[in-house]
């Protein structure tokens, strides 16, 4: 259906797409894997009418096609839904799926046929099992269920291929089968899809090709059944990753850090009990939604804690804002990076230091260090690794996902904290990358910091974690020592033994 | 294309960093031949003295601006904080008229008022959450309603000649203005406060879960700014002499302009005073010299809109210029 | 094979802290030049070289700054001022300060740095004025305050040339209370006041208090209406005061300026008559301009306060060159000013600038 | 914690809270002059709110793309000396009617042609505008007041089927913009823009031109604004249209809009927000207030509103909160 033919592409005189060749047959689903930077993207923009090629073509049904923007590519029969999703949440659902062309009432009348336009949302979410009404607003709704919308838009647009990025990072695992089942469908129906994404099991199972993109050529494309997992990443690093989690290198003590007594907020969580010890590294396992992040958030301060009592250190920090419980050693990695995690514009440096300044003072008037606040970036860049062609005062949304995430530990490691609340740190980095952190985290439970885990990945909890809590309605259900780690008993908890769908 | 060395002599104009300044410089160079008594101490001594009360609103105002806020309000807060002094210190009708600490009781009612305004933004913009732009458009009003109901419209006159010497020797405003500038320089560049205030700015919510104070930060920020703006008040009220209650009505968009001018940006996370300076400095030099080559006052507004663009445009450009390369 | 690299200086946004050195050393050089400049340049203060000395032969330079042109009374009298000096040969130099005080000082600094042999101001209120007063006293330029006087302050030596606003107004509204007394009833009175931070404004509305007061009989005041010199405002407000007492019928405006406002709104409520008629709502004004001239003329006026613009531009001008010559000349020149009214009107005629702009 | 219910009532009143302010400011002023509630008078309020209405309209279209449009009162100033020029030079007054709206048009396209095409910050650009236009106007005028003749006054005197002609321009105004916004593509496009330019652009929306309408129609409506305020006060001062820009914003931010884009409508909200104000102004009018209060009433009661709508803002976010288990779902 759509083929590539020699695509090159440079950006700034960096060569990002190298005479990439690759073609999608009618009613084929095509995973695309790489890691970060590896071009995948500009891949994908040059088919979605984002980017221009310098060089090459494609061919849509043996004819050539070159869309200059978003519009031509949907013209073209061909839907892109980016990670980041494109609804807008103050317009309704039937708005959103008609946005870039409306139903018109009469030609010469610029109103839109409401009429006509709610019939066909009602079917076009009938066909994605949404069972909302056409004119809810989208901020009513969940992660999982906008991306259905989105998908109902790409059906709206009699889209023939759909090109999916990294579609089930916020959605929970309920969610993410429902779907894969719609995705089944679609496929049934003729539809091409790519699919592009870090979670390999999830490309694995759902695509019948694999492609695999490393520093922007083609290393091979291959049906998905001559692949196994630790051949694709072999593939996509471009060496053998023996073993995908550090090894470790001390025991948890029995020493008690951070102990949570009764913890409830009414709406969110409750009856939250767990106690975690110097170097032990404690997973939170659960569906999104669960309660997980919230609990987190409650843990360190950003959210009100109605009940119960939390103790670091056999001090209770229940009453403390955040800023007081970071003093006293607590730390956390938000889920979402980007809104949270970072200044985008801000430099390296600051943001490396924006924890710790108040420690790098010369006196009370607030001073800064300067010596001192560039040797600890110094020091911290070098401690997590960050890519060494960074300049300090670079701004960090230059960086890579994984190289931000990197100033976002090095931020907190600089605060040597005795408790690390971390929320999906892996999310949305890549192979090499994910690898650092976990190194991270090994090390700082090596040097007796408490770890909370919170991840999707049931296969990194089981990697990492020295035992595992599994959350569920905003309780603990379970609470699983390394012994009995079993995924299919994390997933029974996390589902209420429904299993999946 | 850039092999011209004329584009290429542009471009590194342009990426230059102190621009304003260089404007401001080459402006002057080339208006000085046509303009008479352009070039002149009495009238580098006019410019300062019309400057510096705005320098110093300005200065407060892009702290603001830094944090992501904005402040409509700081020269209602001039007119009142007038108003005050007046009050506190004039031999005519002063509370302490005549008394020997008039003078320090004056200064000090017009800082802790204005302050106190300042405080008041500060606290609808973080504890009531109201966006700071429709926040200060209110206490604007409700403060220079304010300043012309207390004086019933009148000017205080008759100020204490120790007061007054604030604004009549030029070296003791000029030092004023200086030395704040230069402690609102400094903090913003070497200290904690100014690394929070653009982290706040550049994401507030990034920056709460840093554990930065945003709120206390914000606040303290909006408060700064009210006392920077008293302190403009003391340089405008001994400049003229009087407590007034329109001191500094129409400055406002003045003040905004010559920030913008300098560089800091209306979204917050961007600026520094240096710019602040020079977009001040810039702006009273086109005033200055077309008045001096006699344009009507229309011509003048009409061509600080083009200056005010101009500057817009080149900071564009420059943007492009920069993510380009 | 590494791909190119980026040179890492040139990426992004310039980093302050490690801008280059020259450039940033070139700026703190000219920032501490600048305020260096002002601190030795204020001692030089006094070597501005005094540009009072007779000008043998030498053609004048006179500088004239107005507040606003806002209202045509400040057209007309900056006008008038203009032929004056035109007249006897004299060059201008001419700056408005738009309503900002703080402009208005520079403006005039100005002045002293162009050497200008003399000044025409008209301040924006009698206090703001002083420091201007004063720049031009040290440099020795003769300083002649049209329309508007300063307020008293040691060693500051001016000339002013004034009509009084408060008491010509007292003088207008006595006049429109006469004529309410003749018709033997009691009338509800409405006052549009101007803007609050306009010292003339107040100076008429206080004229007005003084002259309504004691007269409840006659004029009962019950509608004050600020207007902040905005015409819309007024009309609204007119309007307004109009729905609370729909039988006021007497008017007394702030300025000139607001009658086509006044007008429509006494239009809208069918209330606008000719003098005599039934139902003709006592109008009065201030400043004799041309709107008021034609409804003098067109017998729906009552009476306005009108300031002589041509005798203040006059004897500025001349107050001006007396003082220039060595000549003694008082520090208070009074414009007598005068209310025209219909009784008046074909001997007032001559000296009511709004007849003469409406003539041209 | 506050029971169900009590939360649930208190919840639609706050939904309601500008227009509860509203009833609070009739009630207030009606009891105190029975002169206030007369139907003459509450036309008398529409008249007298339709030029800052019909301004507010304009600028609803410009905050709802996350927009600032600071020149208005330049445009309508700008207008206003251009039509009264031609106007006293003998023109056809239909003629200088168009002329009157091009112009606004022209200066809204001249703001959108710098925002959009050459990317710079609305608050900078109409900023800059609004100096060139209040000097251009000044230049025009000459800087002094001009009286026009009769056809303004006629415009504004006029009544159709009873309702004056200044009402049913705004009516017509306000309906023409709440059937764009609400009903059709280009509207919903606007709301679209301004909640995410980046993602409007993904969809496909032509991003350049929807803003770029949007300034336009500010500049149309500010036009559209001086010719209402000209049939009210047929005269063009000097200080025309000065200080609108902030009485237009409050007006829209009053009725709900949201300075960060996507949220707001104009009706009922922005032509709420207008209303309410003028009402303020009236009310003390008519109750003969010290002047020197109005601006103290008018912020007081602005800050009240605004005030109500944070509140209500938080309220609902609290409300509107994920709840990860209801009491219902015992386990």
């Amino acid at each position: 259906m759509i083929e590539f033919a020699h695509i090159e592409k440079s950006f700034f005189g960096v060569n990002v797409l190298k005479d990439v060749s690759l073609a999608v047959k009618p009613g084929q689903t095509v995973g695309l894997v790489g890691e970060n930077g590896a071009g995948k993207s500009t891949l994908m923009n040059i088919l979605g009418g984002n980017v221009r090629a310098d060089a090459g073509e494609m061919r849509l049904d043996g004819q050539p096609y070159a869309p200059d923007s978003p519009r031509d590519a949907e013209r073209a029969g061909i839907a892109f839904i980016h990670q980041e999703l494109n609804l807008f949440s103050t317009l309704s659902i039937a708005e959103n799926l008609f946005i870039g062309g409306f139903p018109r009432s009469r030609s010469w009348l610029p109103f839109i046929n409401r009429r006509q336009m709610l019939q066909r949302t009602r079917s076009l979410l009938a066909e994605v099992n949404l069972p909302h009404a056409p004119d809810t607003l989208i901020e009513r709704l969940s992660a999982g269920e906008r991306q259905l919308v989105e998908i109902a838009k790409a059906l709206a647009l009699d889209a023939r291929l759909i090109i999916l990025d990294e579609p089930t990072t916020s959605l929970t695992a309920r969610e993410t089968e429902r779907l894969f089942a719609i995705l089944a469908r679609l496929r049934a129906r003729g539809l091409s899809l790519i699919y592009i994404s870090h979670s390999l099991d999830h490309v694995l199972r759902l695509c019948d090709q694999i492609v695999v993109l490393r520093d922007g050529a083609v290393v091979a494309n291959e049906p998905a059944v001559r692949f196994a997992m630790d051949r694709l990443v072999s593939l996509m690093v471009g060496r053998e990753i023996t073993q995908l989690f550090p090894p470790r290198a001390a025991r948890p003590t029995k020493e008690v850090v951070l102990d949570v007594r009764d913890v409830a907020q009414p709406g969110i969580v409750r009856g939250i009990a767990f106690q975690l010890c110097r170097g032990e590294v404690l997973g939170l396992s659960g569906l999104m939604g669960a309660g997980r992040s919230e609990l987190a958030r409650i843990l360190f301060g950003l959210d009100p804690c109605a009940a119960g009592d939390i103790r670091l250190e056999g001090e209770s920090i229940r009453h403390l804002p955040a800023s007081e419980r970071i003093e006293r050693g607590l730390a956390f990695l938000t889920e979402d990076r980007r809104a949270e995690g970072l200044c985008p514009e801000a430099s390296i440096a600051d943001n490396v230091t924006l924890v710790a300044l108040p420690r790098l003072l010369r006196s009370w008037l607030g001073w800064l260090d300067r010596p001192r606040v560039a040797a600890e970036v110094r020091r911290m860049r070098e401690a997590v690794k960050l890519t060494p062609t960074a300049r300090d005062g670079q701004p960090v949304k230059t960086l890579s996902g994984g190289n931000q995430q990197k100033v976002v530990l090095a931020k907190w490691l600089l605060q040597e904290p005795k408790v690390f609340l971390l929320d999906e740190p892996t999310r949305g980095i890549d192979v090499g990358a994910r690898y650092e952190v976990y190194r991270l985290i090994r090390q700082l439970a090596a040097r007796g910091t408490g770890v909370l885990l919170i991840s999707s990945e049931v296969e990194e909890l089981l990697g990492m974690c020295d035992r595992i809590l599994v959350m569920r309605g905003g309780a603990i259900r379970d609470t699983i020592e390394p012994h009995e780690f079993d995924r299919e008993r994390i997933l029974r908890a996390a589902l209420h033994h429904g299993g999946l769908a | 294309m850039a092999s011209l060395p004329a584009l290429r002599l542009l471009k590194r104009a342009l990426l230059a960093d102190h621009l304003v300044l260089w404007l401001c410089l080459v402006y002057s160079a080339a208006l000085a031949p046509f303009t008479p008594g352009f070039a002149s101490w009495g009238n580098l001594q006019t410019i300062l003295a019309y400057a510096m009360p705005i320098l110093v609103v300005s200065v407060g105002l892009t702290l603001v601006l830094i944090v992501g806020g904005i402040d409509l309000s700081v020269t209602s807060i001039v007119a009142l904080a007038s108003v005050v002094g007046g009050k506190v210190m004039s031999a005519d009708e002063g509370w302490l008229a005549g008394h020997a600490l008039a003078v320090p009781a004056g200064l000090l009612a017009m800082l802790s008022v204005s302050a106190g305004l300042g405080a008041i933004n500060g606290l609808a913009v973080t504890a009531c959450r109201i966006p700071p732009f429709i926040a200060t458009l209110t206490t604007m009003m409700l403060v220079s309603g304010l300043a012309i109901w207390l004086t019933l419209s009148r000017k205080i006159g008759g100020l204490p000649p120790g007061f007054v010497r604030l604004g009549q020797e030029l070296w003791l405003a000029g030092m004023t203005a200086g030395v704040t500038t230069w402690l609102a320089h400094l903090a913003l560049s070497c200290t904690l406060y100014g690394k929070w205030l653009y982290a706040i700015g550049h994401n507030a919510r990034a920056a709460s879960v840093s554990g930065v104070p945003v709120a206390r930060v914000t606040f303290f920020t909006y408060v700064v700014s009210g006392w920077f703006a008293g302190l403009a008040a003391i340089l405008f009220t001994a400049g003229l002499e009087t407590g007034n209650p329109e001191m500094a009505r129409d400055n406002l968009l003045d003040v905004v302009g010559a920030v913008v001018i300098g560089g800091t940006s209306l979204y917050g996370g961007r600026g520094r005073v240096s710019g602040t300076v020079f977009g001040v400095l810039f702006l009273a030099l086109v005033d200055n010299s077309l008045n001096l080559l006699g344009l009507t006052f229309y011509t003048i507004t009409m061509v600080k809109g083009g200056a005010i663009l101009a500057a817009a445009l080149t900071d564009a450009l420059r943007n492009r210029l920069l993510t380009q390369e | 094979m590494k791909p190119l690299r980026r040179h890492p200086h040139s990426v992004l946004h310039p980093d302050p802290s490690r801008a280059a050195g020259p450039a940033r050393l070139a700026a703190r050089l000219t920032a501490s030049l600048l305020i260096a400049a002002c601190v030795v340049g204020c001692n030089k203060s006094d070597s501005t070289s005094p540009a009072g000395e007779e000008p043998a032969g030498k053609q004048l330079t006179v500088g004239v700054n107005f507040e606003t042109l806002q209202t045509e009374y400040w057209v007309a009298g900056f006008e008038a001022i203009k032929a004056e000096l035109k007249g006897r040969n004299i060059r201008i130099v001419e700056s408005i300060a738009d309503g900002d005080s703080n402009r208005q000082l520079q403006q005039v600094r100005t002045f002293v740095t162009r050497k200008v042999d003399g000044i025409i101001l008209v301040p924006k209120d009698a206090k703001t004025c002083i420091p201007a007063i004063k720049a031009a006293n040290e440099a020795g330029i003769p300083i002649v305050l049209f329309n508007r006087p300063a307020a008293e302050a040691q060693g500051v030596r001016s000339i002013a040339v004034v009509a009084d606003n408060r008491k010509l107004t007292r003088e207008t509204v006595e006049f429109m209370i006469g004529e309410a007394r003749k018709t033997g009833k009691q009338h509800k009175g409405l006052v549009i006041v101007g803007d609050l931070g306009d010292i003339n404004a107040i100076g008429r509305r206080e004229g007005f208090y003084d002259a309504v007061k004691g007269q409840e009989a006659v004029v009962n005041v019950v509608a004050e209406v600020p207007s902040e010199w905005n015409q819309e405002k007024a009309r609204s407000g007119v309007v307004n005061a109009l729905q609370a007492h729909p039988d006021i019928s007497f008017i007394f405006s702030s300025s000139d300026f607001l009658f086509p406002s006044v007008v429509a709104a006494l239009k809208s409520a069918n209330k606008y008559h000719k003098l005599g008629e039934l139902g003709h709502v006592i109008l009065g004004g201030f400043d004799g301009d041309a709107t008021a001239y034609q409804m003098l003329v067109d017998g729906y006026l009552d009476a306005t306060g009108v300031q002589d613009v041509y005798f203040e531009a006059e004897r500025s001008v001349q107050a001006l060159l007396d003082r220039l010559a060595g000549k003694e000349v008082p520090s208070l020149i009074r414009d007598p000013g005068f209310v025209i009214h219909q009784g008046n009107l074909e001997a007032k005629r001559e000296r009511m600038w709004g007849a003469q702009v409406g003539r041209k | 914690m506050t029971s169900p219910i009590a939360s649930h009532l208190g919840l639609r009143v706050l939904h309601q809270a500008s227009l509860l302010l509203f009833a609070v400011v009739l009630v207030v002023f009606g009891m105190l002059s029975p002169a206030f509630l007369q139907t003459s008078n509450m036309v008398n309020i529409l008249i007298q709110t339709s030029s800052t209405g019909i301004l507010a309209v304009g600028m609803t279209f410009v905050l709802l793309t996350a927009g600032v449009d600071l020149s208005v009162g330049a445009i309508m100033f700008v207008a206003a000396a251009v039509g009264g020029k031609l106007i006293l030079g003998g023109w056809a007054f239909g003629g200088v009617l168009a002329i009157m709206l091009g112009i606004g048009v022209l200066f809204g396209a001249l703001n959108a042609l710098f925002i959009t095409r050459l990317a710079i910050m609305a608050f900078v650009v109409t900023l800059a505008t609004r100096y060139f236009g209040r000097g251009l106007g000044l230049r025009i005028t000459e800087t002094r007041a001009m009286n026009l003749p009769e056809s303004f006054y006629e415009l504004g005197a006029a009544r159709l089927l009873g309702v004056p002609v200044p009402v049913l321009i705004f009516a017509g105004v306000v309906l023409l913009a709440h059937l764009a916004l609400t009903r059709t593509p280009f509207g919903r496009q606007v709301y679209a823009v301004g909640t995410d330019v980046e993602a409007a652009r993904k969809a496909g929306i032509n991003t350049g031109a929807v803003r770029f309408s949007v300034y336009a129609i500010c500049g149309l409506c500010a036009a559209a604004a001086g010719i209402v305020a000209l049939s009210q006060a047929p005269a063009v001062s000097p200080s025309f249209g000065n200080n609108r820009e902030f009485m237009a914003i409050a007006a829209a931010v009053l009725g709900g809009t949201s300075l960060f884009g996507g949220r707001g409508a104009v009706f009922p909200g922005t032509v709420l927000g207008a209303v309410l104000i003028q009402t303020i102004e009236n009310g003390l009018n008519v109750l003969n207030v010290n002047p020197y209060l109005y601006p103290l009433i008018t912020s007081g009661v602005i800050f009240v509103a605004v005030l109500l709508d944070a509140i209500r803002s938080r309220v609902l976010a609290q409300a509107n909160r994920r709840r990860i288990y209801t009491v219902a779902q015992p386990d």
